[in-house]
Parts: structure tokens; C-alpha cells; sequence
């Protein structure tokens, strides 16, 4: 480029910001470009190009996915919604067993969003994009008119590349199967609860927010033949496992006992009337192993700082298809169901 | 009905408006105290006490003898149910499911 | 946690388990017909259901879930009172989580929410109050709904407002009474019950005199429980113990949350605030004489129902909606003729269907699964 | 799958609608995976999985791009926020010379939306894909609060492959290039302004949303070098030539009498006093072309439905590098900057 | 585009030039000093610069940008004043496009927009009453700025809040008027103007009387003039051919809109709502006498600056800003310190680099390419 | 200042509220005619007229002949130029930009 690189010396954000023009510009590069940079982002092309050869060199499938963060408070204890964008969509990569490789990325701005917190939350970007060894390639950035959003709404899209031979499916989890958590379940949910403020609750709670693609890694190494991984995120653990149960036709049991779950997150819980299987994790995944390789499985998650907690939490079995059950202290048995509406916070 | 949990008094916020902090397994939440207000004024006995939280409110301070006498009955129970159950076997080989 | 974990142990559950299976052994009469044993409260209803309770009961006892979860037991009336005050541009309408799904006759607060109404959740009546400091300009209405157990906390929250004198709060009143509800069903000449297992939050207000004319005038035991899992089966010992012995008392299991007189101040805050209306309505149940309070003449500003002109409807119940009689135990969840068909959680055609304290929801989410001949 | 079809009986977005539970699931099944309906999708995985075998036969690069689109009202004449999602992506790729292939689609919804409303964006989006020969292959769902967002936000993220051969690029205009536009020039921007109706106008204005991707192919064939190509949406014509003059270090001389701008919006332009030229289009690309192809071009865009009005409308010289200028009628000039700010009405 | 496209005909247009030029030089006084003529008019500031005429006149042309815009005159303490009324929770605060940029000491309208205020753009102040209608619980606000072209839907505005009765809408009066000011400039003793072009759409309500002062008492000649390029083109031969003749006169070019009364019922509405004020302050300019309008009393209750209190505070622009002499054409916008530097659109230290009738803006946006020496 | 358009009264919208619909090169928007209301009260004499508009008032009423006038000025202005033009030519040779 022939000119300087813009600044941006607004302190809060604009309609101008959105509009197109020289404002954008400014925080375009200053703010996106400067901390993200990278050669492909640089050229400020309408779209990044990527060499195919170089993408086949990992394997010879892409993994795409997208998702939207709208979470509210967009900063909070551990992390923030950048952090979120970035680990979010590298871990959906992730539980494929794709190696991530290249992000967008979508801003949705709201007029008078402070510019240092949409700095803090660009750098946190760019911090887990060299985590988790991708980068951000393209983006866009739109800006809202106040109290039509809500300060800020990022949308990443990444893909990723998978390795030749790994099959991981929602529909391949087989009766006798184990189902491994990677460590505490709900941190995030209840952290995010506690982090909004409307409850006046008052807890040190920290996000559970970080990349899996290593943890997968370690555990493909252990068992090629992981049969369903998916990362725990909105929905919680119960999701997931109904999500398996009913994709693949199985009957799922969980253990009460056995699924990791902090104080705090229990002390929430007992004060909301919650159940933290259903609150979201950023940074947990439940796989589903053959029984045979479950230990070893296990044994490799506890190696990784990323699994150090990680528990064999349930198992699948021949019963009715789709049905998951929580198999108490007392050896009773509750349905699981998905979540049906929200969980509310309840009194009775 | 009536969610109700216990919780630890953990500091007296402002004894004028009734206000104390509890501490629920970590997390903290200011509650009213009007309920078990001490009849002589004196809040500070209060902090460290258990008491029964719910929608806010602290309804009922924990009495943890009669706590003990509960869990102690139930260990009776166990004891008693073992006594019965061996005689029980031995008399008609039912076993308890 | 301390006072939680002690009495979630399942080795001592096991004990208790083996000791109430013993002990229907020696009741005659359970080995012709099951014992029918109603817990009053939803609480114990959801704590059954939680740790899966009921699978593990000899099946000579039958669980009767009683009217004692203040959510299924709005009438659809005043769930469309609700959404009416909500849609005043001014209001910004406040409510405990639970309310927020109860179908009204067209619409739930959630609705009347995704509507474009400003309808909050909170913990606690105190976090409404709060609101209404926080904006002047908006009438802020908090729902008051549950027994004995919320009414405290609602009567000492309307006594703050008007220790500060805040012109913006109002109370929409639905708190209901136990006493009353436990009458009507001992009246009532379609069931017949054992024993009772008693609220144990409600008796921590109220305390212990109030129920003995269950005793005295109905001849039948009551066992005021706690809600841990442990609570409700020594409860359970203690009610087979005097079915066993033919007696009929009140007792306490409770002991180290309710106190024998209950909580002086907080009936007395109650007392202050709030007076018996002469009946209520009751979803399911009809209207039961001195069944609900209203705010006293004295507090008459911070009345909702005073402030607002509400339509009040009085709206039936969907014909096909049997929730009156699982209320009453007439029959259980699974045999109204919408169960799991019509009315599931996420179409809730009942009430019951829609709090997790509901019978319905509890044996659709936690049922007995060998109960559910349901396809779904 | 093992269960039926879900179907989604509510009539408006709730919040359970993105709690993760059996409300989304309907959402997502019913309105999304019932229209878009591919088998990359019907999996319900989190991610989509692509041969990269099949990529390569098209083309040695792919083409990674993404937008948001924040678009109020969010249905107008011509079209809605759907169609410009899907459509504005495809440009986005397709301005590279790259063959669309495959979307992702992030929604966030604002409680209280409505269904029917969203099942009309939803099959525009689908028809729009169906016409660029793209599938929408993975995709995310959230709800924001009522008064937290504004009805629907849609970000697309699209995966083009770039044959051999063709480097497009805003840094390869050269002087004595030729500019050129395929059609009308603000047509979008007037009737979104039109539509909106806080300024009570009334007039039969349609959005020229349209995919130019066919388009873009005929001009490849008529010049494989095309120099650079960008399609002028927010920011309109003005910024894609001050783009191109500032990336190439150039001069742009534009003739403001050879811009093709329709009468109503010509109207819009006078009563509100701005500008056409800054006016975002949908369906409008602006392409450099070396003066020796400009009337081939020309041609062969005239011929296609997307170029019917195309037009030469400037060329690049040497001069001050980066400065864009408008020759008006009187052969006087001005300077076209960028924007600065937001173009507002304006009085005086 | 009836009545438009014929007045930009370029071949015309090269026709009047050919006779400026032709002109210029029958002007022996041109021969030693450019010819000074003002444009009183942002209008016309702006014809100019967009059709780039100003490079097209021969260099015995000097034009000077007057003080005919009036967001570029609006000092800084009324910005705030907006400012301070768009704070108030219950206002809805409408505004011309404009005068969203226009900046004050802290804060532009379009910054109080991004922090929260509720600030509307509007077309017309017909639209700001709609508002009014449609939000009786919000106080709407709408900022009157222009000169006596505007005032006339302004005062019909309120006339029609008046007769409906409405009772939330307020204007917040920053009329001027244009007779003052040029006598203002006439009287300022480090200035020489030639001639002037009259402002066409002030002068349609006007009409031609108001500036025969101009003729009589100083000798000027001003010629009222269209807004399309060639308007513009044939004024200047108009006043040419008075100044190489020797007079001074008021003409009118812009006959087809402009009829020699003015407009009678517009000035009615005028004179029915609004009055003089004592003085009125300009950005650059200082306190000018009577050349501003208020709300009469009569009418007080619609007036803002008796609804709201407002800091008013007398705001001195930033030193380096040299506003005040380029509206009084003593320098040419380039030649103030800051432009380009400090000043530019995206920063604007001064009202004139704000609008695009704002010499400075112009001059930065659209200016003779050559005139630029800065690097940008 | 004072952006003002040319538009042509196509309809009177609500002669009590003195509203009318201008069209502006196919621009339709309700506008004001209290500054051009006709004197006897018929307002649709108005009907077809042209009329500058300003922030949604109709300021004035074109005066079609006095446009026509202009335009014949300015021609007048370019044969005159071009008499002027072709005379100075002659004598110096100067050539105007
Ligand atoms: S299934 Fe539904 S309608 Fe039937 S009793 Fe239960 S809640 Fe009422
Ligand atoms: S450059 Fe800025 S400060 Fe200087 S006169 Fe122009 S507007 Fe005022
Ligand atoms: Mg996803
Ligand atoms: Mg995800
Ligand atoms: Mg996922
Ligand atoms: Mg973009
Ligand atoms: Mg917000
Ligand atoms: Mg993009
Ligand atoms: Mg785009
Ligand atoms: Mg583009
Ligand atoms: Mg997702
Ligand atoms: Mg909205």
C-alpha cells in the first residue's frame, strides 16, 4: 500500500464506523488488521486466497464450521468474547480431529461501544488464534445504531483440515461404548450467570474458555477410532450426549457420581434450582470411545493440561433409541431429556 | 415447594437495613435477616451461623444438634435395618431389593 | 455443603430404603391396596423424582403428589392478569423464573417477554424492589406467588418500600395458603390418603400446631420432611412407623430447620402486610375458601391489583386438560388423556407440565421410565 | 436419523429457541436444514466436510470470505436480508474470478422475530443459493434478547475456488486502465432509505440484489487479465475506485455524465442531497480492465442480464497516487474521496 | 429532471463562461486585483465546488465563501445546549442531517447518539411533530436552524402543535437571519467585497426589498441567484456587467422562484411566531444585533430553551480554529493553520469543515486541485 | 444553505391540513402547501403545478415563463459569445479556455 497505516482515534464507536468510509478504514486497520496480521488479512482483498496444495499436505478433507457469540456480559472472569469466537470455532474444528487452520471473521458493533474494550477483545482474538496455530484471515465489521444490538456480536467461520482415515460421527457410538468428559462440567454457564450481575451472586468462577485441538490430538493418538466427540458448549453435557443417543440410536446412561462438577458451580446450582449438565462449557467435549480403549483414552486426557480432570462419566447401551438417563447416587434412575425451553432460575 | 438452602452468614452488610452476606459453597449473595434477628440486636452473632436461605431471605437459622440427632437417628437405622434384615434372612431367606 | 451433602448419602438411603421396605411388610392393609401416601409439597415431589426415590419404593406405596407447588396451581386467569399488566408501556414486570412458562390463555409471560414487554426474572422480591429504585419513571410490578415460605420475604419487602417510600413498586398478590388446601382434600370425597408428608419450608414459617387438626379431627399422620433425599425416606420410616402402630400424629423430621412454633417474625411481618381474601381460585381445584391473602388496606398503594385495571377473567381450564384431578390424586399423571400427547413441556397444556415441581414434568423428565409407555 | 422430523409449531422466536435444547432443535430442523436441505448439513455434525479432491478440480486456490448483514428493514422491494447474505457472499468470492461453492450462515435472531417472516428469509436464501449453484453447508443459531438486536443479523462465509491462472487484485490497476460498471448505480442504497420510511418518500425503487458470478466468468472470458474487480456494496462505487486507486497507487478520473444512475434514485439523491456514487449496491461490480479489452468487456457484459447497462465510467492515470476525481459535465473536476462518516441528509 | 437539468446543460454553461471571460477583462480594476464576490450562500459555496466551477473562472474571479451556512455559524455552546437536552432521559431529540456533526465542547449530536440519547434525524420539522404524535410519554425536541428560508416550516410547525393541541413538542430556536449579517460584513473594516450573489431560497420568502440597502448605502451590486450551475454562471455575468458599468443594483436571476414580495404567507407565519433577538451569537463571528429569531411569548410553551434548563454557556472556539475569518473571507480556508492538519472532515476542529456548504469542507473535498498543496 | 428541489403537485392529500403529494423525479413525499395556498381557496388549481420544495414545505410556485425567460437569456448569452468571440479572434487572435 502506498499510504501510512490509519489510526484510529475515536474513543467510542460510530455509525460512521460501519458506513463504508475513511472511519472504517481507520478502525479496520488500526483495530482489526493491526492485531491481527497477517499476509492474507493484509492485502485487504474482498476475500483471502489459500493455496489448496498447501491444505492438502494435513489431509484430505476441509472441516467448516460458523457460529455466532452473543454472549452478555462480552467480558467476564477468564475471558471474554473474543477468546470465545476463536476457541468456539477452533474447537467445533477440532472435535472432527481437523487440524485448524484459517478463521473469519463477522463483527456486528453497537454505536457507542467503547473502542479499548473492542481492543481488548481484538487482542484476546488474536492471542487464542496463536494458541490454537490459526489465523484470521477475512472479515467484516457492521455497525449497528444503539439499542439495536448489543455492544458487540462476532461470527467466526473456520476451517480446518482432516487428517486421512478419522471417522469421528454423532452417529457412531455403539452399545458398551464409554463417554469421557475432558474435566468440570459448567464452568462457563455458571460464570456467565454469575458475571451478569441480575442474580447477585457473588462467586469466583472463571470460564473454562480454551482450545481442544491438542487434547484431540492426544486422544487420536491413543484411539484412532474415536467414535463421536463433540464440544459441550450451549446446551451442556445433556445435549450432547442426547444429541449422540438419538443421532446413533442408542440408549445413553450417565453417572451422577461421576461427572466433574466444582463447588461453586454445585453452589449456583443448589441456589437456582439449575442442573449444571444443561449450563454451556467453552472449553470441554465429550467423547465417546470404544470401552476397549477408554482407559487409555482416559489416561492420555489426564496427561494434557487441557483434560487433566477428565472422567469417564457414562456409558452407551442397547435400550430405547435416543433415551438418556442419570443414574443417581442411590442406583434410581432420571430421564436426561434435552433441554425443553430455557433454564430458568427457579424458587419452587 | 420453596427452594431452600444453607448457607453460612458471613458478614453482617448493614445491620440497619437487615442486610448480611452468605456464603452458599463459594458463592456469596446478600440476603435479608429479618427473619432470625436476634432479639437482644446484637447482629454479630449471627456471622457464622447456618441458616436456611431462600429467595433472598434467610428463613430459619440451622439448629446443627438437632441436625446431628437427624443424621444419627438415620445411622440407627442402619444399624437397626442390618439387625432385622440378618433376622429376617435367616428366618425366610427374602432378600431386601 | 454442609446440611446437603450429609443427607444425599447413599449408603444411609440404602438403609432407610431397606428399613421402609420392611416396614410396608408389617401394614396389613398395604398388602391388599397401596398405601396412599400424598406428599403435600412439590419440593418433595421434584426431590423423589431427582434422585429417582420412587423406583426404589416397595410397590406397596403409592406417591400422591399433592397442590403444594404454587406454580401449577394458578389459575389461567391470572396468568393473562399477568401479561395484561405487563403490556403497560410503563411497567417493567418482575417474576420468579418459574412463572415465566405457565400458560395463560394466550399467552405466557414469555410471550408477552419475546413480545417486546419488559419482563424480568429475579431471585428474590428484594432484587424487584431494587429495579424500582433503579427506575423511577417505570411502575415496577413485582408477582408475588408461593406459600407461607414466600410470604415473609414479600410482606418484608413491601414494609422496605414503604420504610423508603418508593411510589413505584407494586405487588401482584398470589400467595396461597396450605392449611386450607389440605382441608379440601381430606373433604374431598374421591380419594382417600394414608398420610401426608408435610412442607417442610412452609412448616419452618408456620410451624408445627397448624396441622394437628389432621390428627385430631381427620386421624391421619403427618410427617413434616426436609427435602433432602434422606429427609423424605426417614419421613417415609416415620409415617410406615405409625401407620404400623395405628397412630395418627403430627411429627417433625425436620427438626434442625423447623422450629416448633415456627418463625415469629416472619408471621408477624405476614400479619402486617397481608389478610385471608374470603376464597381464591385455584387451577384444577376451584375456588377454596380463605385459601390466598391480599394486602390490607394500610399497604393498599402498593397493590397491583388496586393500580391496574385487570381483567380477571375467570378462564377454564382446556377441556381436555385433567390437571384438577392429578392435583387431587384422582389419578395419575400419566393417565390424563393429553399426557406426553397434547401437552408435553415444550406444548405445556397444564401447569403441572410446565414447573419442574409439577407432577406431570417430573414423571414426563423423571418418571419411573417403566411407568412411560410413551412414544417419544 | 433414528426420530422423525421435528417441526416448529411457535409462532414467534423465543429465547428457548437458542437455548441449545428441543426449541432449537425445531428451529434448526424445521426452518434451516427443511430449506437449505443438503446432505452436509442433514448431518446435523458441527462441522461440514469437504474433499478437498473435489475442490481441486475447479482450481488451485480457494477463495475464504465473510460478511455481515445488519440490514433494516429487513424486507423490501426485490428482496430481503436473506438474499443479500447469500448473494453478497458469492460476489464476495466471485469478484476474485473464484467459482462459488459452499456457504456457512450464522443467524442471530431478536426475540419476538417472527416465524413466518424468517421462513420467507430463509427461502430466499435458499433460492439464492439454488441460482449461484452454492450449498449452505453449515451453519449456528442464536437469540438475542427483544431490544438486543434488530429482528435478524446474518453472516455468511463463503468458500470459492479460484482457477489457475487469474490473479485479480485492487493492486494491479495501471494507469490509462479503463473502469467500468455493469449496470444502474445506487439502486440499493435508495431503496433501503426508501423503505425505511423515516423519511416518508415513496417511490418504486427495487434493490438490484443479484449474484455476478456468471457475470464475472464471461468477463474472464472476454479478458483473462482483468486487472482488479470489486463489487461496490456498502461504501458504493466512489469507495471501490478510491480502494483501487490507493492499493495501486494510482489516479482514477471518473466521468460523472457516463454513470449510469436511474432517474428515482437520481430523485432520492436531490431531495436528500447526497450522493449516488456512495449509494451501496447489491448486485453492482466495478472492474479495471487494460484499455485494449474495455470495449470486449463491455460487450460481453452487455450481453449478459447482469451487465445489460453496463458502462465505461472512468479510467486510471498517472497522477497523484490515490486520488480519485469526477469530471463533471463542464469538464470541471472534483476530488471523490472516500466517505467521511455517514452520508446524512441533509437541508443546506 | 424538469426545471434542473436544463439549468446544467454543459454547453450553455461553456457559453457563460466564454462571456465571464470575455467580461472580466472589460473590468479595468480586475486587471490589478482579483475581483472580490461573495457568495453569501452555502448553497451556492457548494454549486461550485460539485460542479467544479471555481477552476473554470478566469483568475480575476476571487469568490468568497460568506457565512450563508447555518450549521457552519452555529457556535459551539448551542452544540452543547443540544446536547444537554438530548441527555434528558424522556427527550426525543430531532435534527437536520447537518447538524449531526457539527461539533461542541464535548460532544457532537451524533456522539450523544452513540452514547445512548435518543437523536432522530428528520426530513422535514413536520416529520419531528409526527414523532411528538406518535410518543405522547416522551418529550421531542427539534432543533430549528437556517436562515429565513427555514423558518416558515418552522413557524408552521408549531402553528400546527398549537392547533392540535400537542403538548411534548418543543423547538429549540436557532433561526437567523441573513440582512445583519451581510451588513455585519458590509461594516467590517479588514474586508473589501465587489458584489455579492444574493441567497435564491432566502430571497424567495424574502423577496428583493430587504437588500436595497446594499445598493443605496454601499454601492454594491447583488444579484439573486439559482443554486444550479448555470444560475450561478449567469449571475456572475449579471453582476460583471454591472461592475464594468459602473452600478450597483440588486437583480434577480432566479426569477422562475423567486417573485419580488417574497412569499406573504410564509412571512405571516414568521412574523406570527417568531420575533428578534436582542443579539445572536456566531461561530467566528461573535454577537451579531438582531440577527437572530425567538419564540414569541405567546407561543412560549413550545420554546425549549424555556422548557429545558440549559447550560448556554458561552463556549470560545479553539484558538488554532480561524472559522471567524474565513466566514468573514479575510482568509481563504487553506490558508487557516489547522486545515488539513488538525481540521479535516473526519476531524473537525471547526463548523466549516462539518458541512459540505462549509468552505473549508468544500475546499477539502471538491477544491480546485491545484489550490491543495497538503498531503493527504 | 437551504437545499430546495423542484417538484411537481400531484395531489392534494388533505386540503384541512393543507397536505399535498409532490413527485420528484418519481420521488413521491407528502408535502406542506401552506406557502402556496391559492388565495381563493380552491386548492386544486395546484393540481400539475411545480413548486420548489424545502424540508417538506412547498416554499414557492414556479413561474414557468420567467424559467423559460432564463433559458433565452442564457442562449442569448451564447450567440452573443459567440458574435463577441469571433470578433475578438479577428483582432488578436486570443483564444478563450
Ligand atoms: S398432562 Fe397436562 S393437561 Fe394433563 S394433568 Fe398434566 S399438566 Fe394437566
Ligand atoms: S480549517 Fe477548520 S478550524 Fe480552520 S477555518 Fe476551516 S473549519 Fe475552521
Ligand atoms: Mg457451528
Ligand atoms: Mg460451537
Ligand atoms: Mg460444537
Ligand atoms: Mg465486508
Ligand atoms: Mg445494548
Ligand atoms: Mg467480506
Ligand atoms: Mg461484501
Ligand atoms: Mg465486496
Ligand atoms: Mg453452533
Ligand atoms: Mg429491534
Amino acid at each position: 500500500m502506498t499510504t501510512p497505516k490509519r489510526t484510529l482515534k475515536a474513543t467510542h464507536i460510530t455509525m460512521a464506523h460501519g458506513a463504508g468510509g475513511k472511519a472504517m478504514r481507520d478502525l479496520i486497520e488500526d483495530v482489526f488488521v493491526g492485531s491481527f496480521d497477517n499476509s492474507h488479512l493484509n492485502a485487504l482483498e474482498d476475500q483471502a486466497r489459500i493455496d489448496l496444495a498447501e491444505l492438502q499436505r494435513d489431509g484430505n478433507r476441509i472441516a467448516f464450521t460458523t457460529d455466532g457469540y452473543v454472549v452478555d456480559p462480552i467480558e467476564f472472569l477468564g475471558g471474554n468474547i473474543g477468546a470465545l469466537a476463536v476457541n468456539g470455532t477452533v474447537n467445533d474444528l477440532a472435535v472432527s480431529g481437523a487440524i485448524p487452520k484459517y478463521l473469519s471473521c463477522s463483527m456486528i458493533l453497537e454505536e457507542g461501544l467503547e473502542v479499548a474494550q473492542l481492543r481488548r477483545i481484538v487482542d484476546s482474538m488474536r492471542a487464542a488464534a496463536d494458541a490454537a496455530g490459526v489465523a484470521i484471515v477475512t472479515g467484516d465489521t457492521k455497525v449497528v445504531p444503539k439499542g439495536k444490538g448489543d455492544k458487540i456480536f462476532i461470527s467466526t467461520t473456520g476451517i480446518g483440515v482432516i487428517p486421512e482415515g478419522i471417522e469421528i460421527s454423532a452417529s457412531r457410538v455403539k452399545p458398551g461404548d464409554k463417554v469421557i468428559v475432558n474435566g468440570w462440567v459448567g464452568d462457563h454457564g455458571a460464570a456467565i450467570l454469575n458475571a451478569r450481575g441480575d442474580l447477585a451472586l457473588d462467586v469466583e468462577l472463571h470460564t473454562d474458555c480454551q482450545p481442544l485441538h491438542e487434547l484431540m490430538q492426544v486422544m487420536l493418538k491413543a484411539c484412532p477410532d474415536l467414535h463421536a466427540v463433540r464440544d459441550a458448549s450451549r446446551g451442556g453435557v445433556a445435549t450432547v450426549v442426547n444429541e449422540f443417543a438419538e443421532t446413533s440410536g442408542v440408549a445413553i446412561r450417565l453417572y451422577e457420581n461421576a461427572v466433574p462438577v466444582r463447588t461453586e458451580v454445585r453452589g449456583v446450582c443448589e441456589i437456582l434450582g439449575l442442573d449444571a449438565l444443561y449450563f454451556a462449557n467453552e472449553g470441554k467435549l465429550v467423547a465417546v470411545v470404544p470401552a476397549a480403549d477408554a482407559d487409555a483414552v482416559l489416561a492420555a486426557m489426564q496427561a494434557h493440561p487441557a483434560g487433566k480432570e477428565a472422567a469417564i462419566i457414562g456409558e452407551a447401551y442397547e435400550g430405547v433409541a435416543g433415551r438418556v438417563v442419570v443414574q443417581t447416587g442411590f442406583g434410581g434412575e432420571r430421564i436426561l431429556d434435552m433441554l425443553v425451553g430455557e433454564q430458568l432460575p427457579r424458587i419452587c | 415447594m420453596c427452594l431452600g438452602i444453607p448457607g453460612q452468614i458471613i458478614a453482617i452488610v448493614d445491620a440497619q437495613e437487615q442486610a448480611g452476606l452468605v456464603n452458599v459453597s463459594g458463592v456469596k449473595r446478600e440476603v435479608n435477616l429479618a427473619c432470625v434477628a436476634p432479639e437482644d440486636g446484637d447482629w454479630n452473632v449471627l456471622v457464622g451461623r447456618w441458616t436456611l436461605v431462600h429467595v433472598g431471605f434467610a428463613m430459619s437459622l440451622i439448629d446443627e444438634e438437632e441436625a446431628q440427632r437427624t443424621l444419627e437417628i438415620l445411622a440407627e437405622l442402619g444399624e437397626l435395618q442390618e439387625e432385622l434384615a440378618a433376622m429376617t434372612n435367616t428366618d425366610t431367606g427374602q432378600v431386601s431389593p | 455443603m454442609k446440611f446437603v451433602d450429609e443427607f444425599r448419602d447413599p449408603e444411609m438411603a440404602k438403609n432407610a430404603l431397606d428399613r421402609i421396605h420392611a416396614l410396608v411388610k408389617e401394614i396389613p392393609k398395604a398388602q391388599q391396596q397401596p398405601l396412599q401416601i400424598m406428599e403435600v409439597c412439590g419440593g418433595h415431589t421434584h426431590s423423589i423424582f431427582r434422585y429417582g426415590l420412587e423406583e426404589l419404593l416397595p410397590k406397596e406405596i403409592e406417591l400422591v403428589h399433592g397442590p403444594g407447588c404454587p406454580v401449577c396451581v394458578l389459575p389461567m386467569g391470572r396468568v393473562d392478569d399477568c401479561v395484561a399488566i405487563a403490556e403497560q408501556p410503563d411497567v417493567i414486570f418482575t417474576t420468579f423464573g418459574d412463572a415465566m412458562r405457565v400458560p395463560g390463555s394466550k399467552k405466557s409471560l414469555q410471550d408477552a417477554k419475546a413480545a417486546g414487554c419488559d419482563v424480568r426474572m429475579v431471585y428474590s422480591p428484594m432484587d424487584a424492589l431494587n429495579i424500582a429504585r433503579q427506575h423511577p419513571d417505570k411502575r415496577v410490578v413485582f408477582f408475588g406467588l408461593g406459600f407461607e415460605t414466600t410470604m415473609p420475604s414479600t410482606a418484608l419487602t413491601i414494609k422496605q418500600a414503604e420504610k423508603e417510600g418508593i411510589e413505584n413498586f407494586y405487588l401482584f398478590c398470589n400467595h396461597v395458603t396450605i392449611i386450607p388446601t389440605i382441608k379440601a382434600i381430606l373433604d374431598s370425597p374421591d380419594m382417600y390418603i394414608d398420610g401426608f408428608l408435610g412442607p417442610g419450608h412452609v412448616s419452618m414459617v408456620i410451624g408445627e400446631a397448624p396441622y394437628r387438626f389432621i390428627a385430631a379431627s381427620y386421624q391421619r399422620p403427618l410427617i413434616i420432611a426436609g427435602f433432602e433425599p434422606l429427609d423424605v425416606l426417614q419421613s417415609l420410616v416415620m409415617l410406615l412407623e405409625q401407620l404400623r402402630d395405628g397412630k395418627a400424629e403430627i411429627e417433625n423430621q425436620y427438626k434442625r430447620i423447623v422450629p416448633d412454633g415456627g418463625n415469629h417474625a416472619a408471621l408477624k411481618a405476614v400479619g402486617e402486610i397481608f389478610e385471608l381474601r374470603e376464597f381464591f381460585e385455584w387451577r384444577g381445584l376451584g375456588s377454596i375458601d380463605h385459601s390466598g391473602v391480599q394486602i390490607k388496606a394500610a399497604y393498599a398503594r402498593f397493590d397491583a391489583e388496586r393500580e391496574f385495571a385487570l381483567p380477571n377473567v375467570n378462564i377454564a381450564d382446556p377441556k381436555s386438560c385433567q390437571c384438577g384431578e392429578v392435583l387431587k390424586g384422582v389419578i395419575k399423571p400419566w393417565q390424563c388423556k393429553v399426557f406426553g400427547k397434547q401437552c408435553t413441556p415444550e406444548t405445556p397444556l397444564g401447569a403441572l407440565m410446565v414447573s419442574t415441581e409439577g407432577a406431570c414434568s417430573a414423571y414426563y423428565s423423571y418418571g419411573k421410565i417403566n411407568h412411560q409407555q410413551l412414544d417419544r
